[in-house]
């Protein structure tokens, strides 16, 4: 489904990725772990396109969209909820998820669909993006996401602000989706439990380098995290 | 290097703008020192708002009025006082207490952002209104008529301090003004540098948060406004000497043009606009002595200067300022001899010094509107949120 | 200075031929270039070539400062033409003088400026109103309604119209003044209505004020109250005629008079300058360039003491405006005054009022008498 | 018992029609830590920012040391000694990490004075190394600690941190928890986190807020066995 | 009772001005924050369209409700792809460019036309009402704002432009990351802005005639407007221009023009005062 070749990128002239390689087979779901400004964010960045791969590939779904517009990849079932939610503050809840499903082309029928899947939201409809809570913004952002219909989702730290209960529902959801339409999912965290929990395999990201790669449930074992992720990085 | 820079920078504004204070004078022919006298009074206008707008982010669409206030207050207070020197004190004090009123008005509602530049707009155009209709004779102040759209022709000149009668000379002007300039920029300078100053940059980042470290916020902006008001109104003053004053020194092109040389200078810093000013100036000048064959195919100074306009915001997007500092940093990085490594970031004397001295604050890239924007959860809309 | 060493005799033309003004400013530019290169094919003068050295002040009174401390302590020249508002006029003069050079203003005002560097040559309100105002009430009736422009001209205007107008037997019912950028008269139209006047008097001015006359024919009232006016010129150009027909103006040059002088003057500016309408600043610029010429010629010299004097003499040009004097008293034009209908985008002569002299300004001002005498006086108009 | 250092009675927050904070009775006693929990949109953020003039409550009022200071203006309270992480950073992005902090410790004490507290506070949390570079280009994460130094830095006698750990790996969990410990050594704290974990560490007393309201209130054992948090904030499989 | 009804009518016909002058901005600030300072070019330019096209023979009508809009709307395209789109977030930066843009378009007609074009006077005839009269067309214009304002709505209410527009001039890097095309909604949308100022130029024509710096006439008081709306486009344009508007012509009745001026500019800093993010900053906030 995804295969990233020798990826780099950066902000301006600073680099932050570099040489990054990786695959993701059709259906499968794999975390990324790593510490803060490890360039986690960045990564998802460039494969959505918000920022431009200043070198290497990225094939999607058999085709090469390493210079594609943002909306093009879009378009092809590649969507992502960013890290901070980036919900339309001025729009009701309902127009975020419609715009969701503008984006692709869909008729609003589909926001029925992912209501379903997410009910939390069904009260709160009317309300503008901007005045939800935190994590009434999180679920908001993944249900707009969803309303596209995507075939990959890029999602980065979806479980941030997130109460105990919602994040068992997302971990439902998203294992849902994965077995229900075959969904591929790339996952970044922070929340080790909640990688272990979802991800069939887990890389970890480096200073902009992906340094290795585990089997999830060695996540449990502290010591192994240890050695993968290295604790003396600040 | 980086510490050195800004040092550099200062000394280099200095020695340049003493040359143009005692060159200009000796050396000069009249029409350059008269027309050099209005670049300095427009480039004290432009450090008005640099200041405010640049630093502290208030965009203030309206600065034409304290400029015209400046100008009016100190025609009619010299026409009635005949020493002129109380009425300069006063075409700095009445625009700047003028200020404090609107300021509070403004800031006190919590009105930030483009209503504030339209509350300002609109005050200057009704002022402008205002003066433009008092051409009766119902609208003389003592002895000074208002003249309406015509403006008071009769604006005297300075005088020496004491000596009602005893008039400045055009050369005594320019040195006035071209001093005045030097004096407000290095002014601007050392009050950016205080802590004061800090906390101006503060708002303008980040109101909320800067409030909930303990400022009173609208006492910060209050200030700074102030002081924007006072130096308007003491460019008004040099203006109302070197042309005389009339209802245009309130109107929306002047404001306009202000906020055009602060952009073309670069937002952000103060020898930007000073010198985003005196060049559009020149230009502007220089596109009227181009038409001298009347008839077919005239070149129009409006057409010109608009598409040097567009495609200087396409080409330089930043402003000069950032132009000049990028090509010093190409240079540097160039230089032929070898290079020691970056300033370790965060060493403490380094950044402490930085912060310090307020260098930052002539970095472009402070700029509120310029900086990178990383999408924030609240987008771009302020107001929707 | 030694003037006589140059080969070239410079003179100066300050006008706003780009912003707002450039309506007047380009024919005034065109009218000028006309009457120099008139000069330069007969020879010069004292021999030498007139260079004609144009600024554009982008109608910003700021540059008129700059543009004329260039022209004077720069170029050097010997006359500066120039100068559309009261304002910019008034931003030039002191500058000239203090500068020792002299100045032309050739566009019709409100009067009252006196000062021996400086010679007018336009038309001033008691040259024109008077003839106007006797002219349209004795055709329409007394009661008259006043709509002007909101500057000293407008307002001087205003209170000459209700003079004359008193002085005729009738009465201003109202008098409104409108800022340069109004465009919306609806309420204005319809106060007038509810007024019911017998005529009205529209001293409007600028680029946003022809909106009123659309607006007025628009609501059908240019069938109901006739109108005139002191400054409808260019105007009848941008109107249709079904707006403009029937109004009544008053000038000291109109295009439609008709002497072979003036057909030939037309036909130039229109065909060689590409200018359709030509206003009395038009005109008289010219006329102010060809009486300047013959101050020199009388003067025999560039001198600017001499040159006024040459032209206090009572010297005159005839041209397309007729024959005009220049008064040695107040240093403004002795004109004649042409009452004017506009009829398919043009203005027909109705009457031709010779001579007229320039009395308001000679009411508060005599340089034979005040020589040093140096500011424009507002006129005390008794009503 | 002692003077409660915050006391909120009938605290009301009302959005339109949305009751954010519904007549919160709340209490706490100087250099008390308490950590504030309860589902998404319970009114948690709303809380804190009636409590430090972001929002002017509909009704009710808050006791600062015994004096009222509900709907006065958030500068105002903070200089009472009050500060606060918000949930979403709240920083200077145009400015550099020390300056943030230095604007932070300047504000009580100038001079000389606010360099060495600066010093020390992002010493405390734990950037000195990137103390140099603009905020704007820093990650999610390192953004949480610049605020978090800047609320430290001027210590106030009562800090309030909306999800501090949100975003942060573990080991920065750990430095936190170690943080909030020290700090709770002089300092009043609420903490609001949803991060279990997190809460057992450093927990003693435990509120639970549900739809504006205080759901519960006592001991973090009994709270996260309870049946009503249980239902309404930790779900079945919670551990 | 004449009067009450002229004056009734003269209301809102000021009130409609005011909608038709400040709709092309409202669309293009209240949409894309960008300050269009070129947006009394854009009316300029839609009155020259619509006068070159009749003097070339084409329906009075047509000219002006179809050539008008068209040849603004597809200059306000070429505009954004040439200028604005390298410059969207930068609400600076659009405002030194469309300065420029203004002044060039001033210039550029200027050269192209002279600053003397012959207008056209207005269609419709005119009205009697008791003992006054009105033009015609002025209670056409009332009608075509009105219709302009339903449609508007409507197309903002119930089809998924409007929606996608706003979405994408919140974040547009969101938008694009769902799908949206921002370069195509930011074209779209200066499009229609700018197509909208062309229309109401054309109309206008008839009544303020055509000149190259009409703009100015119109720019601060479309401007000050849109502000005080708010941030919903339509109704707060509509809601302010019916407040100002209505001051403006009372005051003007009761006293002077000046004044009528004057109390417009001191109505809408004291509204900005009492509701400092304009109008339906507090009221009306769901609206349009
Ligand atoms: N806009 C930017 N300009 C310059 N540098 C940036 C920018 N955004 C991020 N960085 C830097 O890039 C590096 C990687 O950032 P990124 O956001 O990808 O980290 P992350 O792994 O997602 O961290 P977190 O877990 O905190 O979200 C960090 O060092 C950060 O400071
Ligand atoms: N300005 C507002 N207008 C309308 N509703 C609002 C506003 N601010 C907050 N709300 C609503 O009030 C409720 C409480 O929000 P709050 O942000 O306090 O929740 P929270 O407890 O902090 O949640 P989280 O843990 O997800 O951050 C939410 O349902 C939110 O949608
Ligand atoms: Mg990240
Ligand atoms: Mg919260």
């Amino acid at each position: 489904m995804l295969r990233v070749t020798d990826l780099a990128s950066g902000y301006q002239k600073i680099p932050i990725i570099m040489g990054v390689s990786f695959e993701v087979g059709d259906g499968e779901f794999v975390g990324v772990l790593g510490h803060n400004g490890m360039g986690k964010s960045t990564l998802l960045k460039t494969l959505v396109g918000q920022l431009p791969a200043t070198a290497g590939r990225i094939g999607f779904a058999g085709s090469d969209i390493t210079h594609a517009p943002t909306h093009q990849r879009a378009r092809r079932g590649l969507r992502y909820v960013p890290q901070g939610r980036q919900i339309f503050p001025g729009l009701t809840v309902r127009d975020n998820l419609r715009m969701g499903a503008a984006g692709a082309g869909l008729a609003d029928d589909v926001l029925d669909e992912v209501l379903d899947e997410l009910p939390r939201l069904k009260p709160i409809l009317g309300r503008a993006g901007g005045v939800l809570s935190g994590g009434e913004q999180q679920i908001l952002a993944l249900a707009r996401c969803l309303c596209g219909r995507p075939r990959m989702v890029l999602l980065d730290e979806p479980t941030e602000g997130i109460q105990p209960s919602i994040i068992e529902e997302i971990i439902d959801i998203l294992l849902r989706l994965k077995r229900r339409s075959g969904l591929t999912i790339v996952l970044v965290e922070q929340n080790q439990d909640f990688i272990r929990r979802l991800a069939d395999r887990v890389l970890i990201i480096q200073k902009g380098r992906i340094t290795g790669e585990v089997p999830p449930d060695h996540l449990a074992d502290p010591a192994l995290v240890a050695e993968f992720i290295g604790m003396a990085v600040t | 290097m980086s510490r050195l820079l800004p040092v550099l920078g200062n000394i280099a504004v200095l020695v340049a703008g003493l040359a143009a204070l005692f060159g200009l004078p000796a050396f000069a022919e009249t029409y350059v020192i008269i027309n050099a006298t209005i670049f300095a009074s427009f480039a004290i206008l432009a450090l008005s708002l640099a200041l405010i707008w640049g630093y502290a982010g208030i965009l203030c669409f309206g600065q034409a009025a304290f400029f015209g206030l400046g100008g009016y207050t100190y025609a009619v207070a010299a026409i009635n006082f005949g020493d002129t020197t109380g009425a300069a004190a006063l075409a700095v004090a009445l625009p700047a207490l003028f200020a404090a009123l609107l300021g509070y008005f403004m800031f006190w509602g919590r009105i930030s952002d483009v209503y504030l530049g339209v509350i300002t707009l609109t005050v200057s155009l009704i002022l402008y209104r205002f003066v433009n209709q008092t051409a009766g004779e119902q609208w003389n102040i003592g002895e000074a008529p208002l003249g309406g759209f015509n403006g008071i022709p009769s604006t005297p000149i300075l005088n020496w301090p004491g000596r009602p009668g005893e008039q400045l000379a055009p050369e005594n002007i320019f040195s006035l003004a071209a001093g005045l300039l030097i004096l407000v920029y290095f002014g601007c300078k050392a009050l950016l540098a205080t802590r004061f100053g800090r906390v101006v940059v503060a708002i303008r980042e980040n109101e909320a948060r800067v409030a909930l470290l303990g400022y009173d916020t609208r006492r910060y902006k209050l200030a700074i406004f102030v002081v924007g008001g006072a130096v308007a109104g003491l460019s008004g003053l040099m203006f109302a000497n070197s042309v005389f004053v009339s209802p245009t020194m309130f109107s929306l092109p002047v404001s306009g043009q202000i906020i055009i040389w602060v952009i073309i200078g670069g937002l952000g810093t103060l020898i930007g606009p000073v010198i985003g000013c005196i060049l559009m100036q020149v230009l502007t000048n220089w596109l009227g002595t181009l038409n001298q064959v009347p008839g077919f195919g005239w070149v129009d100074p409006n057409l010109v200067l608009g598409v040097i306009l567009m495609v200087f915001v396409l080409l330089v997007p930043k402003g000069l300022m950032a132009l000049a500092a990028d090509a010093v940093r190409w240079v540097v990085r160039n230089l032929p001899f070898p290079r020691r490594g970056k300033v370790p970031e965060g060493r403490k004397g380094d950044v402490r010094s930085a912060s310090a001295t307020g260098s930052h604050l002539e970095s472009v890239h402070t700029s509120p509107f310029r900086r990178f924007a990383p999408p924030s959860p609240s987008g771009g809309r302020k107001s929707s949120a | 200075r030694d003037l006589r060493a140059q080969d070239v005799l410079k003179i100066a033309g300050i006008h706003d031929t780009s912003g707002g003004l450039d309506i007047y400013g380009k024919q005034m530019v065109a009218t000028m270039d006309l009457a120099v290169s008139e000069i330069n094919a007969k020879g010069g003068l004292l021999g030498k070539q007139v260079k004609l050295i144009n600024y554009d002040p982008q109608s910003n009174i700021q540059f008129y400062t700059q543009y004329a401390t260039e022209a004077a302590t720069k170029e050097k020249v010997a006359v500066v033409h120039g100068g559309i508002t009261s304002a910019s006029r008034e931003a030039i003069r002191p500058l000239l003088k203090r500068f020792n050079t002299l100045y032309f203003y050739n566009t019709l005002y409100e009067g009252g400026v006196c000062d021996r560097n400086i010679f007018c040559t336009g038309s001033t309100p008691a040259q024109t109103v008077e003839k106007l105002m006797s002219y349209v009430m004795k055709k329409w009736g007394k009661k008259v309604y006043t709509i002007a422009a909101d500057y000293n001209y407008g307002q001087i205007t205003a209170k000459w119209i209700k003079k004359y107008t008193q002085d005729n037997g009738g009465e201003v019912v109202a008098t409104d003044f409108f800022p340069l950028d109004v465009t919306d008269f609806g309420p204005t139209i319809k106060k007038i209505q509810a007024a019911k006047p017998d005529l009205i008097l529209a001293p409007l001015v600028g680029a946003a004020h022809i909106s009123f006359y659309r607006q007025w024919a628009a609501a059908g009232m240019n069938k109901q109250i006739p109108l005139a006016s002191t400054t409808f010129g260019n105007e009848v150009v941008i109107t249709s005629p079904e707006e403009h027909n029937g109004i009544h103006v008053v000038f000291g040059y109109l295009e439609g008079i008709n002497t072979p002088e003036n057909k030939a003057f037309v036909e130039t500016i229109h065909t060689k300058y590409n200018i359709p309408h030509m206003t009395e600043l038009a005109a008289m610029t010219y006329h102010g360039v060809h009486l300047w010429a013959e101050g020199v010629r009388k003067a025999n010299s560039i001198d600017r003491m001499k040159v006024i004097e040459a032209l206090e003499s009572g010297l005159t040009f005839a041209g397309p405006a007729g024959k005009t004097t220049l008064d040695a008293k107040t240093h403004h034009n002795i004109l004649d005054v042409y009452i004017g209908e506009a009829k398919d985008k043009k203005f027909v002569v109705l009457e031709k009022f010779p001579v007229q002299t320039p009395a308001d300004t000679a009411a508060v001002c005599d340089l034979k008498k005040n020589p040093n005498d140096n500011k424009q006086y507002v006129i005390d108009v008794k009503t | 018992m002692t003077a409660p250092i915050l006391q909120t009675r009938g605290l009301t927050m009302r959005f339109g029609g949305v009751i954010a904070v519904n007549g919160v009775d709340f209490s706490l006693q100087e250099a008390e830590l308490r950590c504030l929990i309860g589902p998404n949109g319970a009114g948690k953020s709303t809380f804190f920012k009636c409590l430090t003039g972001q929002l002017r409550p509909s009704h009710g009022d808050v006791l600062f040391r015994g004096h009222s200071i509900a709907g006065s203006q958030s500068h105002a309270i903070a200089r009472h000694g009050v500060g606060i992480k918000t949930q979403v950073p709240s920083v200077f992005d145009g400015l550099s990490v020390r300056e943030n902090v230095w604007l932070a410790a300047a504000r009580v004490n100038p001079g000389r004075l606010a360099d060495t507290m600066t010093d020390a506070a992002l010493q405390r949390v734990g950037i000195g190394a990137i103390a140099g570079r603009m905020v704007g280009q820093l990650a999610h994460g390192q953004r949480q600690l610049v605020e978090l130094a800047m609320v430290v830095a001027p210590e106030p006698d009562l800090i309030l941190l909306d999800e501090p750990a949100a975003g942060m790996t573990d080991d920065e969990v750990d430095r936190l928890v170690d943080l909030i410990k020290e700090l709770n050594k002089r300092h009043a704290l609420v903490v609001v986190e949803h991060d279990m974990q997190f809460i057992r560490r450093v927990a003693r007393t435990v509120t639970v807020f549900h739809q504006g309201a205080i759901l519960v209130e006592g001991d973090v054992a009994d709270i996260l066995v309870d049946a009503r948090v249980r239902d309404v904030y930790l779900g079945r499989q919670a551990a | 009772m004449d009067y009450a009804a002229i004056l009734a009518l003269q209301i809102c016909s000021a009130v409609a001005s005011l909608v038709l002058i400040s709709l092309g901005l409202a669309v293009i600030f209240g949409m894309m924050r960008v300050i269009n300072l070129a947006h009394g070019e854009f009316l300029m330019l839609g009155g020259y369209a619509a006068i070159t096209a009749y003097n070339n023979g084409v329906n009075l009508w047509l000219a002006m409700l179809i050539v008008a809009p068209l040849t603004v709307g597809l200059f306000g395209i070429v505009v954004e792809r040439l200028i604005i789109r390298h410059l969207y977030g930068r609400l600076i930066d659009t405002m030194l460019a469309t300065w420029g843009l203004s002044l060039a378009m001033i210039g550029f007609v200027t050269v192209v036309f002279g600053n003397t074009v012959s207008g056209i006077s207005a269609p419709l005839g005119s009205l009697t009402i008791g003992a006054y009269r009105t033009g015609a067309y002025e209670v056409f214009l009332v009608l075509v704002a009105a219709v302009l304002l339903v449609a508007g709505w409507a197309v903002l209410r119930f089809t998924r432009l409007g929606l996608i527009a706003r979405g994408t001039m919140q974040n547009a890097a969101m938008a694009a990351a769902l799908g949206v095309s921002p370069s195509l909604v930011y074209a779209v949308t200066f499009g229609v802005g700018a197509a909208l100022s062309g229309l109401v130029g054309g109309l206008l024509a008839p009544l303020s005639g055509v000149v190259p710096t009409i703009g100015a006439a119109y720019i601060a008081k479309a401007f000050i407007t849109v502000i005080s709306g708010g941030a919903a486009i339509l109704s707060g344009t509509a809601i302010a221009s019916g407040l100002l508007g209505t001051i403006n012509t009372a005051m003007t009745f009761a006293f002077t023009p000046v004044l009528g001026e004057v109390a417009l500019l001191a109505a809408a800093v004291i509204l900005l005062r009492i509701l400092p993010q304009g109008i339906t900053g507090r009221f009306f906030q769901r609206s349009l």
